[in-house]
C-alpha cells in the first residue's frame, strides 16, 4: 500500500493531493488490481486445469479455442456462462439462493487483501494479517451450507452438509500448521513473516526445523481438503453427489463458485509460500533479478500445479475417513509440531 | 448324478406331482404340477445327493401357437409395418403358459430343469422365491413380461416396464402399442413429414428360402 | 435420531427428552446419475450418509430384444445379443451361437472355435479394462479410466481388424465365425499386444490404482458378499470368484475350444480385507485379464489350418424342436439362453439369463447398513451393464 | 441477430432435396449479409458470444446405452474431445449446453429426458446420436418400449448416424453443431455421388 501511494504521488498531477484522497486512490486502484487478478488467475487456472489434466491423461486437452493451444478456452467459458440462463428453481429459497455464490465470492475476495506481493506491496497492512486471512475465508463455508440448503435438492443439500463439517474441520489443523511459523516470527503481520525468511533456502521456514517440515505438509494436506478439490472434494463428489452444493446452480451464480474455486487454490497456495517458501524472496541468490513480486506468483503456480497433480491422481476417501484423517491424525500431529518447534526454538534461544 | 436318477429321487419325494420325464432333442426335462413346485424345488435344494444350490434361470414360456409338429409352423408375433403403425389380428389366442426352471449344483456339477404348465385361465405358479433369492427377479419379469402371476410372492410388481403399462408384451398375441404415457411409439408417419421419402424403385424379390430383412 | 436413539445414548436427561419425530431420507439416485452405469435407478432410503433400504427400478433401458428374438430369425439375432452386454459383445455373439448349436447339435471346426476363443477373450479384456476403470471413477480417480481407454482402443482396433465393426461386430454365426485372419500380421500383433499388457500394462494399473492407499481404503472390507448370499442370489462371474468362490463355466461346465486350453480361475484371497469386499471383486479382474492373456497366446500359437466355417453364410439356419438351456462365461458372468425351436428359422421363445441381472439383486441385501460412498462403491464393483439388465 | 427459423420455405424457392436441409441458415445469412442497416457492433459483439458458445461446449455427462461407451471413447485419450473445448461433462444439466442423446430411448426413459433437456438452461441443444436415437434403429419392428425417435420428445439439433456412430462421427457431429451455432452452412457439404446412392437404395414398401 505504501508503495502504491508512493506511486500515485509521483503520478503528474497528484502532487497536490490531501493524505486522506490518495489513500483513498490508492485503495480503489488496489482493490480493482485485486479482483482483475482474482478473475484473472480464474481464467488462467481453468485453462492450466484442463492442460495439466491432458498432460498427465495422454491427451492435449484444448487445442482449438484461440490456436494456440486452446489458449482461450476459458476466456470463452466464462464468456458463455455470462450468456446463459439465470434459473432459480421454483421451489428454491430465492433470497439465499442468489446471496450464496455471492458470499462465497466474498469470502475469497477479501482474504486477497492481506497477501504481501512484493516488499511494501500489499492492500492491508494488518497487523494480525494471517489471522484476518484465516477468519474471513471461513465466509465461504457459510456461502456453501446457504447454497446447499436453499437450493432444496437433496444432493445440495448433502454436498452442504459434507461441507460445511469438512471445511469446518479442516481449518483447524490449517491454522496449527501455520502457529509455529509465527512463534518463530513473533508476528502476525504478513509482511513481517516473509521478511523472516531472507537470505536463500535455509531461512526458509520450511527448512528451519523438522518440525516446520511436516507442518508445510500438514498445512498443504488441509488445504486441499479446504478448497475443497480431490481427494477431499467431498461437497461435489461428481460419482456419488452429482455435483454437490451447485447441483441446481447455472450461469454467472455457478461461474461465482467456479471463480472462488479457483481464487481460493490460488489463494492457499500463495499462502503456503508466503509462510513456508519464503514468500517474494528467491531460493538463490543467482535469482534475485527476477522482481519480487513474479518469484512470489511463480513460486504459487508451482504450488498450483503440484496441488492439480495430486487431484489428476488420487482416488478420493470416503467422508468419515476424511474426518478420522482430521481429527485423529493431522490436529495431533499438528500438535506435536507446535509443540516440538517450540522446544527446538526454546533450545536455540 | 444323471437326470433320470435325480428324477426318480424327485419322483418318491412328490409322488404324484411328478408327471414326466422327457429325453430327446435339448435337455431332459421332468414335468412337475404347479402344486408341488415348492416342494420339489426344496427337496432338490436341501437333499444331499441333488445339492442344488444355485438357480440357474427361470424363464416363463407362452405356448400359445406353437407348433407341435416340429414343422416350423409356429404362429409369428405382431409387430409394427414399415410406416411405424402396430399390426392387428383377429385370432383368437390359446394354449398354456409354462414355466422353466434351471437349476445347479456348484458342489457335484450337475444339472436339472423342471417345468411346469398352467392354463391360460388360470396363469397362476407357486413362488419359488423363498428356495432361492434369485428367483424373486427372474418371477417378477415373467409376469411382468409374461402375465403368469406367482402365488405368494412378495413383491410381484412390473419388473421392467412401468405399473401403468397395459398388457403383457411377450405373450404372442400382444398388440403393440401406438401411445403409452402420452410418449408416441408408434414409428415415423411419413405423411406429416416435411421431407417426403422418395418413390420407391423397383424392387428385385428376395430369393427365396431365406426371410427378407427386417427393420 | 429418535427419542428412543437420545435416550439410548445416556447422555440426555432420561425424564425431558423431548418427542424428537424422524424419518429417512428417500433419495432418488438416477436413472441420470453419474455412478449407476448407464440408466440404472436407485431408490435409497437413508439416515445420514447410512443407506436403510435399496430398491433398483430399471427397465430405462428395456428393448424388447427377446420379442425380437420370436420375430427374427436365428441369424438375424445374433446382431441384437451384441447390444446386451455392449462392452463384451463377442461374449455374447460366442454365448447366443453356442446355444444354438447346441440346440441344432451342429459341430464347429477347430479354426473357428480357436477364432471365437481369441475374439472373446479379447473382448473380455476390453469389458474388463472398462469396468476397472470406472469403478476407478466411481472411486473419484479419473486418470486411470482414460488410461485403461487408451488400452481398450488397441483392442478395438485388433477386432475391428479382423470382424470389420469398431464395437459392435455380429462376428459369429452359427457354425463358426464371420471371417478368417486378415493376415499372419494381424496374429503377431494380438500377440505383442497380449505381451504388452501382461508386462507393462497391468503392472502399471497396479501401481496405479490397485495399490494405491485411498483406494485400498475405500474399497477393502466394504459391502462383503459372503459365498451364501452369493449362491443364493445367483451371483456369477467376478462377483462369485471375488467371494472365494472357484467357478467359472469355461472350466466346470467347457464349451467351444476351453477344456483344450491351460489357465487358471483367480479367486478373491481376501488380501487387503475379508473375502468377497469389493476390492477382491476388482482384482479378481485384474487376475483375469492376465488370465485371458493367456487363453490367447495358446489359441493363437495352436491355432489349426481348416475351415472356418460350417454353414454356408448364406444358408438359412433351422432348429430342430425342443428346448435347451445353455450357459457361456461372459466377462460379467454366467450368460444363459434358454432356447426353444420349432423346427422353423426362428426361435420360438429365447430368454436370455443375463449375469448382471441376477448380480445386481445383491445389492438389495449388501447395499443395506452401508454408507452412500460405499454404496456407489458396491454397484461399481459389480460391474453392471444396463443393456443387459433390461435386454 | 437472433432469427426465428421458419419451418416452411418462402415462396418461389426452389426447394431441391439437396439444399432443402440448409435453406434455412444460408437464407438467413444471405439476408444478414445484403441487408443494408447491418450494423457492425451488434454483429461483432454477436459474433464473439457465438464463438463463446460454440467454443465451449459443454455435455452433460448422460448416457443411455451401447453409445455412451462411443461417447466416453470420444472423451477418452485418442480421440479427445476437450480439444475442441467440449470435455468439460457436466453432471448436472444446469450447467450443462449440450445433451447428447446416447442410444435407445425407451417408453420409460422419454419424461426423464424430456425432464432433463427441460433443466438445462438456454441456449441448448441437442444431439441425436446413433440410429436408435434418431429413428428407432434395429428396434423399430418389434420394439413396443422403445421411442421411434428421440425428436418425438425434444428437438434435435444434430443426427449423428451410426450404430454406434464411431468418435469421429461424434467429432464430426460437434463441428457441425458449431457450424450450426456460428449460423453458417457447413463447410463440409454432402457430395453429389452420396446423394445419388441414396437416390438409388431401395425403399421397403
Amino acid at each position: 500500500m505504501d508503495a502504491l501511494i508512493a506511486l500515485i504521488q509521483n503520478a503528474p498531477g497528484a502532487a497536490n493531493m490531501s493524505a486522506q484522497a490518495l489513500h483513498n486512490t490508492a485503495a480503489a486502484l488496489m482493490a480493482t488490481l485485486m479482483f482483475t487478478v482474482m478473475a484473472l488467475c480464474a481464467i488462467v487456472f481453468t485453462w492450466m486445469e484442463r492442460k495439466v489434466a491432458g498432460f498427465l491423461q495422454n491427451r492435449y486437452g484444448p487445442m482449438r479455442t484461440g490456436r494456440w493451444h486452446g489458449w482461450a478456452q476459458a476466456v470463452a467459458d466464462m464468456l458463455k456462462i455470462l450468456g446463459k440462463e439465470d434459473i432459480i428453481p421454483a421451489e428454491a429459497d430465492k433470497g439465499l439462493f442468489v446471496f450464496a455464490p455471492i458470499l462465497v465470492l466474498l469470502g475469497s475476495l477479501l482474504a486477497w487483501a492481506a497477501i504481501p506481493w512484493a516488499p511494501g506491496f500489499v492492500a492491508a497492512d494488518l497487523d494480525l494479517g494471517l489471522f484476518y486471512i484465516f477468519a474471513v475465508s471461513s465466509l465461504v463455508i457459510i456461502g456453501i451450507l446457504m447454497a446447499g440448503w436453499s437450493s432444496n435438492n437433496k444432493w445440495a443439500l448433502y454436498g452442504a452438509a459434507r461441507g460445511a463439517a469438512q471445511m469446518v474441520s479442516y481449518e483447524i489443523p490449517l491454522a496449527l500448521a501455520t502457529i509455529p511459523v509465527i512463534m518463530y516470527t513473533g508476528s502476525l503481520n504478513t509482511q513481517d513473516i516473509v521478511i523472516a525468511q531472507q537470505g536463500g533456502l535455509a531461512n526458509w521456514y520450511i527448512f528451519r526445523d523438522p518440525f516446520l517440515f511436516v507442518a508445510f505438509w500438514m498445512y498443504f494436506i488441509a488445504s486441499i481438503a479446504e478448497t475443497n478439490r480431490g481427494p477431499f472434494d467431498m461437497p461435489e463428489t461428481e460419482s456419488e453427489l452429482v455435483a454437490g452444493y451447485h447441483t441446481e446452480y447455472s450461469g454467472m451464480r455457478f461461474a461465482f463458485f467456479f471463480l472462488s474455486e479457483y481464487a481460493n487454490l490460488f489463494l492457499v497456495s500463495l499462502i503456503a509460500v508466503m509462510v513456508f517458501l519464503g514468500g517474494w524472496w528467491a531460493p538463490l541468490p543467482l535469482l534475485d533479478v527476477i522482481p519480487p513480486a513474479l518469484t512470489f506468483i511463480i513460486k504459487g503456480v508451482m504450488m498450483v500445479f503440484f496441488n492439480m497433480w495430486v487431484r489428476w491422481t488420487l482416488p478420493r476417501v470416503r467422508v468419515d475417513q476424511l474426518m478420522h484423517l482430521c481429527w485423529k491424525v493431522m490436529i495431533p500431529i499438528a500438535l506435536i509440531c507446535v509443540l516440538g518447534s517450540g522446544i527446538i526454538q526454546m533450545v536455540r534461544g | 448324478m444323471e437326470a433320470r436318477a435325480i428324477y426318480e429321487l424327485l419322483a418318491e419325494k412328490i409322488g404324484d406331482g411328478a408327471l414326466g420325464f422327457t429325453e430327446g432333442t435339448g435337455d431332459p426335462v421332468a414335468d412337475v404340477a404347479p402344486a408341488s413346485i415348492v416342494d420339489a424345488c426344496t427337496f432338490l435344494r436341501d437333499d444331499e445327493r441333488c445339492d442344488f444350490d444355485m438357480m440357474m434361470c427361470l424363464s416363463g414360456i407362452d405356448w400359445d401357437g406353437y407348433d407341435e409338429n416340429g414343422k416350423g409352423k409356429s404362429v409369428s408375433i405382431l409387430g409394427y409395418t414399415d410406416l411405424g403403425e402396430p399390426e392387428t389380428t383377429e385370432r383368437a389366442s390359446d394354449g398354456d403358459f409354462g414355466v422353466a426352471y434351471d437349476l445347479y449344483s456348484h458342489r457335484l456339477k450337475h444339472k436339472f430343469t423342471l417345468r411346469v404348465r398352467v392354463t391360460r385361465e388360470v396363469a397362476s405358479v407357486p413362488t419359488v422365491s423363498g428356495v432361492w433369492e434369485t428367483a424373486n427377479w427372474h418371477e417378477r419379469e415373467a409376469w411382468d413380461l409374461l402375465g403368469i402371476r406367482f402365488a405368494g410372492h412378495p413383491d410381484l410388481r412390473r419388473m421392467l416396464l412401468d405399473e401403468s403399462w397395459v398388457g403383457h408384451p411377450l405373450r404372442k398375441d400382444y398388440q403393440m402399442p401406438s401411445e403409452w404415457d402420452a410418449v408416441r411409439l408408434s414409428g415415423r408417419d411419413y405423411a406429416k413429414n416435411p421431407f417426403p421419402p422418395i418413390a420407391p424403385p423397383e424392387t428385385p424379390t428376395p430369393p427365396a428360402g431365406d426371410k427378407p430383412a427386417e427393420g | 435420531m429418535a427419542t428412543e436413539d437420545v435416550k439410548a445414548t445416556g447422555w440426555a436427561d432420561q425424564d425431558h427428552v423431548p418427542e424428537i419425530k424422524s424419518e429417512l431420507l428417500e433419495l432418488n439416485m438416477g436413472p441420470q446419475h453419474p455412478a449407476t452405469h448407464g440408466v440404472l435407478r436407485l431408490l435409497l432410503e437413508t439416515d445420514g450418509e447410512i443407506v436403510y433400504k435399496v430398491t433398483p427400478v430399471m427397465g430405462y433401458l428395456h428393448r424388447c430384444a427377446e420379442k425380437i428374438a420370436e420375430g427374427v430369425n436365428y441369424k438375424q439375432w445374433v446382431v441384437y445379443t451384441d447390444r446386451f452386454d455392449y462392452l463384451a459383445p463377442m461374449c455374447c455373439n460366442h454365448a447366443y451361437v453356442t446355444a444354438l448349436e447346441k440346440l441344432m447339435g451342429q459341430e464347429v471346426p477347430e479354426r473357428g472355435e480357436h477364432l471365437r476363443v481369441v475374439a472373446a477373450e479379447l473382448s473380455r479384456i476390453a469389458s474388463h479394462l472398462v469396468s476397472l476403470a470406472t469403478f476407478g471413477l466411481d472411486m473419484g480417480a479419473f486418470t486411470p479410466l482414460l488410461y485403461m481407454f487408451r488400452e481398450r482402443e488397441e483392442i478395438l482396433n485388433l477386432l475391428e481388424r479382423i470382424a470389420g465393426g469398431r464395437m459392435l461386430y455380429n462376428y459369429m454365426v452359427p457354425g463358426g465365425v464371420r471371417y478368417d485372419v486378415p493376415d499372419d500380421k494381424w496374429i503377431k500383433d494380438v500377440l505383442s499386444f497380449v505381451d504388452m499388457m501382461e508386462t507393462k500394462k497391468v503392472p502399471e494399473y497396479n501401481t496405479l490404482l490397485s495399490y494405491n492407499k485411498i483406494f485400498i481404503e475405500r474399497t477393502a472390507n466394504v459391502c462383503v458378499i459372503s459365498p451364501e448370499d452369493a449362491f443364493t442370489f445367483g451371483c456369477t462371474g467376478p462377483v462369485l470368484r471375488g467371494s472365494g468362490v472357484s467357478f467359472d463355466c469355461r472350466r466346470d461346465d467347457p464349451y467351444g475350444a476351453y477344456p483344450k486350453f491351460d489357465f487358471e480361475i483367480p479367486v478373491g484371497q481376501g488380501q487387503m480385507g475379508a473375502v468377497g469386499d469389493c476390492w477382491d471383486r476388482y482384482f479378481v479382474r485384474m487376475l483375469e485379464i492376465e488370465q485371458s492373456c493367456r487363453l490367447i497366446r495358446q489359441a493363437l500359437e495352436t491355432l489349426p489350418d481348416g475351415p472356418y466355417q460350417a454353414i454356408e453364410l448364406k444358408k438359412p439356419v433351422k432348429a430342430p424342436m425342443g428346448a435347451v438351456y445353455s450357459r457361456t462365461e461372459s466377462a460379467k458372468g454366467e450368460l444363459g439362453h434358454y432356447l426353444i425351436g420349432d423346427g422353423g428359422q426362428t426361435a420360438f421363445r429365447n430368454k436370455v439369463r443375463s449375469p448382471s441381472f441376477c448380480n445386481l439383486q445383491v445389492v438389495t441385501k449388501v447395499g443395506v447398513g452401508q454408507m452412500v460412498s460405499d454404496l456407489v462403491a458396491l454397484v461399481g464393483s459389480l460391474d453392471i451393464v444396463l443393456g443387459e439388465i433390461d435386454r | 441477430m437472433s432469427y426465428k427459423e421458419s419451418t416452411t420455405p418462402p415462396e418461389g424457392y426452389d426447394v431441391g432435396r439437396e439444399n432443402m436441409l440448409d435453406f434455412k441458415i444460408d437464407k438467413q445469412f444471405e439476408m444478414l449479409e445484403q441487408s443494408d442497416s447491418k450494423n457492425f457492433i451488434l454483429t461483432t459483439v454477436d459474433e464473439v458470444f457465438n464463438w463463446a458458445k460454440l467454443s465451449s461446449i459443454w455435455p452433460v455427462t448422460f448416457g443411455l446405452a451401447c453409445c455412451a461407451i462411443e461417447m466416453i471413447a470420444a472423451g477418452a485419450t485418442r480421440y479427445d474431445i476437450d480439444r475442441f473445448g467440449a470435455g468439460a461433462f457436466r453432471p448436472t444439466p444446469r450447467q450443462a449446453d449440450l445433451m447428447i442423446v446416447s442410444g435407445t430411448v425407451t417408453g420409460k426413459m422419454a419424461r426423464r429426458l424430456k425432464l432433463i433437456y427441460d433443466q438445462m438452461p438456454e441456449p441448448k441443444w441437442v444431439m441425436a446420436m446413433g440410429s436408435c436415437a434418431i429413428g428407432g434403429g434395429p428396434y423399430f419392428k418389434y420394439g413396443y418400449h422403445v421411442v421411434k425417435g428421440v425428436d418425438f420428445i425434444v428437438p434435435v439439433d444434430v443426427y449423428v448416424p451410426g450404430c454406434p456412430p464411431r468418435p469421429e462421427v461424434l467429432l464430426e457431429g460437434l463441428m457441425r453443431l458449431q457450424d450450426k451455432i456460428r449460423g453458417r452452412k457447413g463447410k463440409l457439404i454432402t457430395p453429389k455421388w452420396v446423394l445419388d446412392y441414396a437416390q438409388k437404395i431401395p425403399y421397403r414398401k
